[in-house]
């Protein structure tokens, strides 16, 4: 039972989860990896336009195989499509799109999340590690809502939700809501607040995985 | 679905408010939203601060939103132009503000504006009257000014053709300041000559991508600001 | 014979000096007015590409009569053409290639200008005047090399060529070289430098109507 | 007459000189100029400082230049991607520095270097180490880091089709950093997959205006790095 519970959510779960907060009609960036994965679940009736920072508005699905273009990419480097009413600009404009606090949502994946919204997810900050920044920093600083979607915990059992992110920021307080597979949690001025649990999940048990100080 | 087409002048701008701060594209007539600005006389919106590089010609257009009182102060780099004599008569009464700027300054302040950018370093205007009272700092033993981002609750702006996103390419000169000005306002209404279907815009030569835009409203045949000041037109007519 | 003196070049003579300076493949900003006719005399194998700062590189000539396009304008708001292998661009642009120094030559009319190279060309300063500034303080801080066109004297007699400028100023110590319809006189160091004097014109002649200090 | 084409990479790269700054186009693979990097690496210059918004993968293209040891410094956003061994390793030893900027703000200061703004304020990295011993300032009530322009001596960059102005478009999501990257660099130098007579580019869609580029060099059919790496190919080969 206790195994069960903790498996909460499947990560196309979380991505659907993340999807049904979007509003018709946004404009939408989303980061490297499991947050790429939201673009399956547009809910019916709902029309959003994702922007990728390497400098194309309107990014459509995947190609189908054979049809990758090497210069049709997303910000991970992978090949994408673009749809009717799409758009390529250079990397000033783009980002005038970011930091110009233009884009609607961006959904970004987290090393950490602190209570009061702080992210961490660009460097462990390990001596002889490659840091590497990318777009992340300008993303929380430009855009107006930040979601984070991200496992509760590590791989080796670490809490990812904490009091205070030990890694290098992404940026501060910056964090709208965090999608975990065990939660859905909003930074408000009093700290975390449960928003959902998974199915069968307890506040407590939520509690016991997670470093912040949470509220219902 | 995401449909920024509006039906008509009057409810694409109808809630700008008292006090607003608007930008106007246009560089003399070329680019000039005239039938934007005359259904923001008939709306009656007062007290604004209007950003835009003239103060318009006779007695139509901006010169005409000028004339009605509508407009506490222009930022603008050249409000002296042919056929210009409603904004320079209130202004030798002390009946409008001026804040003069370069024209590139304006322009770049305006693009900080749209880009996040709250305030940056030029050396234009250094050494001159426009440059007094404003913080200097040296790079590299050169002089330079800082200058502060414009930005706007509305733009007023003229295109070619939009499609429902609010994607839009421009003709010609009359490019000048709307891109820009679509990026630093909060909402962007453009006059388009036509409404085309999406994907009719190559991509590669969108200039103002939709996602600085919020309405578009289809004006086929616009007015030509020079032919109704010759004609001595003057809005309302 | 005094009077044949200070008549000079004509207009048209000094515009064909000033092009005779301009370098092959050069871009080149005419300001309003008496710079424009500048156009007219682009030497025999020489190519210059024309920029207005509202917006266009490849400006070309006048259009025939009833040609005319409103929105096909230069800065002076007059009627223009453009050139096989123009390009259209916004007002940020423009100034990215004044203020960024990517400019070759602009050629501006004057109020006045001062021996060190200090230039008034916008405003007389006269209380009540209406101030106008467009983009000059742009182009004097951002093209490489400022040409100066203009009458040695004004209308009223008044040196325009002078110690200190009077009225306020577009740009200080900005100006490269000065035409006039008596001489061409560089800016340098130790001052102003006669290149050229008007045919039958005496340096002497031209101290007495230039206020500044002027050198051979 | 103006023709700023080149008749072969060799003579586009010839003058660039052992410490210079080089911009470099690209994000990824899409939009890095292969063929003119391998004839830097063969041309010899070295000490070099790079600007580009990734190191390369494999041992060709940027990579195999960093490989060759003819790079000083790297100013990049993200110097770890797929298959990208040869910076880390230089760097884990020591032997090559790193600038890391954030992508945005990497781009705002190119762009600054390409329009004559000394620095800029923005609010990406405050609070974070990438901020660190820079001059904030509070503009309402926000909080911004002051970063500086950067400029280039040279910028290898690649486009789509180039006339004899130098005017260019490019590609897709290749376009990434060529158009400000050729703003910000004293010589930019362009090979591109076509050159078209002048006006056969709509001036309506010239991405980058030929005052900003000063040699184009015509490369038909472009390596693509990707297909390079999967094949374990090497420069020079």
């Amino acid at each position: 039972m206790v195994n069960e519970l903790k498996e909460g959510w499947d990560v196309n779960q979380m991505a659907q989860k993340v999807a049904l907060d979007i509003p018709d009609g946004s404009y939408v960036n989303l980061g490297i990896g499991i947050p790429e994965k939201v673009a399956a679940f547009v809910p019916e009736g709902r029309e959003f336009i994702y922007h990728t920072e390497n400098g194309l508005l309107g990014m459509g699905p995947v190609p189908a195989k054979g049809q990758e273009d090497p210069e049709l990419i997303n910000a991970g480097k992978k090949a994408v499509t673009a749809i009717p009413g799409a758009c390529y600009f250079h990397h000033a404009d783009s980002f005038t799109m970011i930091r110009g606090k233009h884009i609607d949502v961006c959904v970004l994946g987290a090393l950490q999340v602190a209570e009061n919204g702080d992210l961490a997810n660009w460097s462990t900050g390990e001596p002889g590690a490659i840091p590497a920044v990318g777009g992340a920093m300008d993303l929380v600083a430009g855009v107006k809502t930040i979601y984070v979607i991200t496992k509760h915990i590590t791989k080796t059992g670490e809490a990812k939700i904490v009091k205070n992110c030990s890694y290098p920021l992404t940026g501060k307080a910056v964090v709208n809501r965090i999608y975990t597979d065990l939660a859905i949690l909003d930074v408000t001025e009093k700290g975390l607040k449960v928003i959902e649990l998974a199915p069968g999940l307890s506040f407590e048990y939520l509690q016991s995985v997670t470093e912040a100080h949470i509220f219902q | 679905m995401i449909n920024k087409i509006v039906t008509n002048v009057e409810e694409a701008v109808q809630d700008i408010f008292d006090g607003a701060t608007i930008m106007i594209s246009g560089f003399g007539e070329a680019g000039s939203p005239i039938e934007l600005i005359h259904a923001l006389i008939d709306q009656g919106a007062k007290d604004l601060t209007i950003v835009s590089n003239n103060t318009g010609s006779g007695e139509v257009g901006l010169a005409a939103l000028i004339a009605h009182k509508r407009v506490k102060k222009m930022i603008c780099s050249f409000p002296r132009t042919a056929n210009s004599t409603v904004f320079p008569e209130l202004y030798k009464k002390g009946e409008i503000e001026l804040e003069l700027v370069p024209q590139g300054t304006l322009a770049e302040r305006i693009r900080a504006g749209g880009a996040g950018i709250p305030a940056f370093f030029t050396p234009t205007s250094v050494g001159t009257p426009l440059a007094e009272g404003k913080e200097t700092r040296v790079f590299d033993e050169i002089t330079y000014v800082m200058e502060n981002a414009i930005k706007a609750d509305f733009a007023l702006v003229k295109a070619l053709k939009a499609d429902r996103y609010g994607n839009l390419v421009y003709n010609k000169t009359a490019r000048n300041f709307g891109p820009i000005m679509c990026t630093a306002a909060k909402t962007a209404i453009v006059q388009a000559e036509q409404i085309v279907e999406l994907g009719d815009i190559d991509p590669e030569c969108v200039v103002t991508p939709g996602i600085f835009v919020k309405r578009v409203v289809k004006i086929t045949n616009p007015a030509q600001e020079s032919k109704l000041v010759a004609e001595n037109r003057r809005y309302p007519w």
